[in-house]
């Protein structure tokens, strides 16, 4: 059996059809789990789409880590399961501390919805593991608080331990040493500004995301399996 | 006079009845008042006042425009529901329906365009959801003045920024728009927002109220003051800026509120819980209520104080007429109401029983002739309750349709001839054609790139393009291999010297817009922005445009499906150019490659395709053009002529091989295959051959060589039914043109890091691409 | 004379504050059940350089109602405080 | 007892602020030269309900720094104003 990734949905969430039928294209069943379920029942890998939960008021994600459902998913991390957060969702893992540092507003102070290329800079990472490193991609970004900031001990630890998993080539939004990704000491949290799964069909434009979504499919495959 | 009631005189509510002039503050004329109290058979309370008084302004009841409007064609083949629905539904094949809408917001944007313009946004989604449809798309035709001073610059980013925070938050991609600078839009900014939307064609739901006993539910925001009174003083009186007194009636939008709303909306459709369902946009209540009764020919009693408010102390009028956004109005049956309470309750969205159908038929509208449609007709009531205490009671059809029509005075303008014959084409002569092209550049990207348009995983061409391509698909619907086109146009120079020939051009281009990316034109929704129809000259440039329009469509064969009027576009007694907004929809079979690029490839061949010179003793015409207004503030003389033969020949050709190639089909028997042909495609429009050209060669990110072009003239006219197409096969296109009829030449061939027009263009690419892409940041962000 | 300006920028009373209202919603699954009426506005400090308040206060004000809020439906509130009196660096 | 509360947020010192300095770049086009060193931050403001001003200063502390502010870039303060005394309705 394929392995099954939820998807959670929250008040204002948007990306999530569109990341349920591209994890499906990259071979996994996925489904969505709605922000009040307080388990995450027989799931392998858990992602929090793009969106804007809660409107983005008060800041992306503040009001979102409250939902029910983050307990679980910081549970659901803790026990090593694969956590990603694509945007809003990785705004989501910063303010509940499963990701250090905080997503600001773009150095344009404008949204920005734009083709960009992203290197893999890292390849310890449920997201990555299998890439090469070094592997440029096509994948968009549409964020309007997506500089990513966090203090230089924090920076520190994230270059030390090679937690940076991508990079922007061309810096789009300001984000400190150009990170476009990153994930935790252990490798099973990883959130993105990006998004994959817009670039998952060459219809579209680019398939240049399929890679990293089957990188995250196999990763629960093998919690699967576990 | 007639007994408006079948049975007991009713008493008079108890609001005391007003004395004059409160209906003229209300924007009602004395006659109006007349025709009120003639329906009633007695005087209106101040509630019913306010009721008429929103009902009938120019904004909900089209009582100038609404004769003239008669005249489009509206029926089709594909046509589900035309226009007077909340919007345009067709049929697309494969069980799926698309419903299409086109608004404007352009008062409310002048006053706070932030605001103005975010909720212009939610208000289309809401037509549309309205439907049963899902909103897929949002595209938004933009008109300022030129963004060179700082209120200019206010206005633009605020629009912007409104629709960008309010589209992306609510989850809807914006594909795609116009930009247009003129001076006539300094006082007065144009905010048009078009939304298209998809539905399983089983779900279609149309705006009407039935059944006695059920239930009338409002969901979604609290009511507050928001707008009120806004329809009549911000819709009807024209706008002269820093009016304070108008300030307090603007509304803020919540995208966070519509975003859930949308989706309990469409979960409560899908569960068969409603049997009707409206929006509630201008006048609120008032016109959510008597449009849902006077559609479904039944009464409906509302009591306001089962309206939750934001706000203490509303009075019932205020609650009945408030703007609050976000707010739609059910009807329910008795028992599927703790479903529907139960499943907002998930949504967070709020509902509240407000009111109950009745089969009280006895509002009978007494006959009056040069009035509205419902002379006569039977009609149920509207009773509006204050608790147990009645203080409103009309017949709902009086205020949904019962506005008197208007035959207001047009005429021509007296020097129509003169300027006419003012052209510029021969009398100006040629400049440096480089610089001129320079400024003619304008790259929309600083505006859509603050626009999601990637949403749901459809658009395969998004803004920056002839026209937008998605793929038909979205949560809930059929799976299609079919693909939606749209596109929207304008262009108010040419309307402004000939509303009628004008119009026609721009349904034209439209056509070859949605050819470039392989789509047939299946609809149009049109948004006609004008100035105050007191002016003779005005109703005359509305009355020409529809009559141009209608003809265009029938001379094309696609339905009007929906439309907007907007008039008082005036600021400081002048009015806007004639501002018609074309949304075209076209369809294409089987999308499943992307459509060729707006781009010059190296070394393909630059084709043109159509004919080069128009007839008569103008065969390449300058009036009208970017060049004559831009570049020589030239804006009279003749418009360019319009063939509807040879133009369906060139973009039913163009349209076919796109098609070809996006479809993916095996091709050509003999030759090449359709996916091959074409290595770029590209209209020829605003800026004539020149800009089409420019955009192309910068697209591609390469240089270009072109030959054979007869002077400034031909570089610049706008003539139309002309498209430029790269290609490695030439003969082979060529020969393909040929047996359509149409048309071919090589005129250049694309390589190098120049962009050459022999002897009249020698320009390094990267000043071409500079100019283009600071084109816009130059002008709104000076340091 | 150097002023410390204060400017808070709130929603108009009657204009409505979707995100004072989220806000509030979401309050008691945090178990804030004592907490009402959130307003969500902006806030902004700045320096002023003048010869005495009263100008100063005239400046912040302008400031404020020309670029700060937009008057149409915010309002502005300044609280001024002297920074540096004339002649000491700031 | 009910308690005004009023919450200002700023990022913290040495974190960027491209609104402030967006802001502070426009002045002098505006004419305002003598305006400096701006800074954009949020404000908020609720009502508390508690039995005594030390609870709700607790309280509305708590909210400040669980939700109001992100502690990674902001830094809040509080000022509390008695609205109601116990027993009168607010
Ligand atoms: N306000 C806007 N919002 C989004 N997209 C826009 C806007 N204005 C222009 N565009 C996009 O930029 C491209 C060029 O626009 P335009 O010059 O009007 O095209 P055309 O001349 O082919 O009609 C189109 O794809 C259009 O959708
Ligand atoms: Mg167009």
């Amino acid at each position: 059996m394929s392995a099954r990734v939820g998807v959670v949905v929250f008040p204002g969430t948007n990306c999530e059809h569109d990341t349920v039928s591209a994890f499906e294209r990259a071979g996994a069943t996925a489904t969505l789990v709605w922000h009040t379920e307080e388990r995450l029942g027989g799931l392998d890998a858990v992602v929090l789409p793009g969106g804007f939960a809660h409107g983005d008021y008060l800041r992306p994600g503040a009001i979102a880590r409250f939902s029910p459902v983050m307990d679980a998913v910081a549970r659901f991390a803790a026990a090593g399961g694969p956590v990603l957060g694509i945007c809003n969702g990785f705004q989501v893992l910063t303010e509940s501390g499963l990701l250090p540092g905080a997503l600001v507003k773009n150095r344009g102070l404008r949204f920005l919805c734009a083709p960009s290329r992203v290197r893999v800079t890292s390849v310890s990472s449920v997201l990555t593991c299998g890439l090469a490193p070094g592997t440029e991609l096509g994948i968009p970004v549409n964020h309007f608080s997506g500089s990513y900031f966090c203090d230089d001990r924090t920076l520190a630890e994230l270059r030390d331990a090679n937690r940076v998993v991508l990079r922007y080539v061309e810096n789009p939004n300001g984000s400190i040493d150009d990170i476009a990704g990153i994930t935790n000491a252990e490798g099973n949290v990883v959130g993105l500004m990006p998004h994959p799964e817009r670039a998952s069909d060459v219809l579209l434009g680019s398939a240049d995301g399929l890679p990293l979504l089957r990188a995250l499919v196999a990763a629960a495959a093998d919690v699967h399996a576990a | 006079m007639s007994s408006p009631d079948a049975g007991e005189p009713q008493p008079a509510p108890q609001l005391e009845p007003q004395p004059l002039p409160l209906h003229r503050a209300l924007g009602l004329t004395d006659e109006e008042l007349g025709r009120i109290v003639e329906i009633l058979a007695r005087e209106p309370n101040q509630l019913e006042l306010a009721l008429y008084g929103v009902m009938w302004s120019e904004h909900c009841s089209y009582k100038s425009s609404r004769r003239h409007l008669r005249r489009l064609p509206t029926t089709g083949d594909r046509v589900l529901v035309g226009p007077g629905e909340n919007a345009g539904v067709i049929d697309a094949g494969d069980g799926i329906a698309v419903a299409i809408r086109i608004e404007s917001h352009n008062h409310p944007s002048a006053i706070e365009p932030h605001q103005g313009a975010a909720t212009g946004v939610g208000g289309i989604l809401r037509d549309v959801f309205t439907m049963g449809a899902r909103p897929l798309a949002v595209m938004d035709p933009l008109f300022f003045g030129p963004p060179d001073d700082a209120r200019q610059r206010w206005l633009v980013e605020g629009v912007v920024a409104g629709i960008s925070s309010y589209g992306n938050s609510v989850g809807v991609p914006t594909v795609g728009g116009e930009l247009t600078f003129d001076p006539c839009y300094a006082g007065n900014p144009l905010v048009n927002v078009l939304c298209l939307g998809a539905l399983p064609v089983d779900r279609l739901v149309l705006a009407r109220a039935t059944g006695a006993g059920n239930l009338a539910v409002l969901l979604g925001a609290t009511t507050g003051r928001d707008g009120i009174g806004g329809v009549s003083v911000l819709a009807s009186a024209g706008f002269s800026g820093g009016d304070d007194a108008k300030r307090p009636n603007v509304q803020v939008g919540d995208p966070f509120e519509e975003k859930r709303l949308i989706e309990a909306c469409l979960a409560l459709l899908d569960a068969g819980l409603v049997v009707g369902i409206q929006d509630l946009g201008g006048a609120g209540l008032a016109c959510g209520t008597s449009e849902l009764a006077a559609r479904g020919g039944v009464g409906l009693d509302v009591d306001v104080l089962a309206v939750p408010r934001r706000e203490p102390g509303m009075a019932p009028w205020e609650v009945m007429t408030s703007e609050s956004q976000e707010r739609m109005l059910a009807i329910v049956v008795p028992e599927a109401w703790p479903a529907v309470d139960a499943l907002c309750r998930r949504w967070d969205v709020r509902a509240s029983v407000i009111g109950t159908v009745t089969d009280d038929g006895s509002g009978v509208l007494p006959e009056a002739t040069g009035h509205g449609d419902v002379g006569g007709s039977s009609s149920g009531r509207l009773r509006i309750f204050d608790g147990d205490a009645v203080v409103g009671d009309v017949p709902a059809r009086s205020l949904a349709d019962g506005a008197p029509v208007y035959d207001r005075p047009l005429r021509e303008p007296a020097d129509l001839a003169s300027k006419r014959a003012d052209d510029p084409t021969a009398s100006e002569e040629r400049g440096d054609c480089g610089v001129e092209l320079r400024t003619m550049l304008l790259d929309p990207s600083w505006v859509y790139r603050q626009y999601d348009h990637q949403l749901f995983l459809n658009t395969v061409a998004g803004p920056g393009g002839d026209a937008a391509l998605l793929r038909l698909a979205g949560p809930g619907l059929p799976p299609s291999d079919r693909g939606v086109a749209v596109t929207t146009d304008s262009a108010p120079r040419w309307c402004a010297i000939d509303p009628r020939a004008g119009v026609a051009l721009v349904l034209a281009e439209a056509v070859a817009n949605l050819a470039c990316v392989g789509a047939s034109p299946v609809a149009v929704v049109n948004c006609l922005n004008f100035g105050n129809p007191e002016h003779p000259e005005v109703m005359w440039q509305l009355s020409e445009t529809v009559d141009g329009l209608a003809a265009a469509c029938r001379a094309f064969g696609i339905p009007v499906i929906g439309g907007n009027v907007s008039l008082y576009n005036e600021s400081t007694g002048s009015d806007i150019l004639p501002t018609p907004v074309l949304g075209v929809l076209g369809l294409v079979e089987r999308l499943r490659h992307r459509p060729p690029p707006v781009a010059v490839a190296e070394g393909a061949s630059v084709v043109l395709l159509g004919c080069r010179r128009g007839p008569g003793d103008l065969p390449r015409p300058l009036g009208g053009s970017r060049w004559a207004v831009e570049c020589r503030g030239r804006r009279h003389g003749e418009l360019p002529p319009l063939d509807y033969g040879a133009h369906e020949r060139v973009t039913g050709f163009v349209g076919s091989l796109v098609a070809e190639a996006v479809g993916g089909g095996a091709g050509a028997a003999d030759g090449v295959a359709g996916q091959d042909l074409l290595d770029g495609v590209h209209d020829v429009s605003g800026g004539g051959l020149a800009v089409a050209l420019a955009e192309m060669a910068v697209t591609g990110d390469i240089g270009v060589r072109v030959e054979g072009i007869d002077g400034h003239q031909e570089l610049f006219t706008e003539l139309p039914s002309r498209l430029l197409a790269t290609t490695r096969y030439p003969d082979e296109l060529c020969a393909r043109a040929k047996e359509a009829g149409v048309p071919a030449e090589v005129i250049g061939v694309g390589g190098g890091d120049r962009f050459v027009v022999e002897e009249l263009v020698d320009l390094p690419m990267h000043q071409l691409a500079r100019s283009w892409v600071r084109s816009l940041a130059d002008r709104l962000e000076p340091v | 004379m150097r002023f410390a300006a204060r400017v808070e920028v709130l929603l108009r009373p009657g204009i409505a504050d979707p995100e004072g209202a989220t806000i509030e919603r979401a309050l008691p699954a945090l178990g804030f059940h004592d907490v009402h009426q959130v307003r969500a506005g902006r806030s902004f400090r700045f320096e002023v350089d003048a010869a005495d308040e009263l100008t100063a206060r005239r400046r912040a004000e302008d400031l404020a109602r020309q670029l700060l809020a937009n008057p149409v439906i915010e309002d502005s509130e300044l609280v001024l405080t002297v920074q540096a009196p004339a002649g000491e660096p700031s």
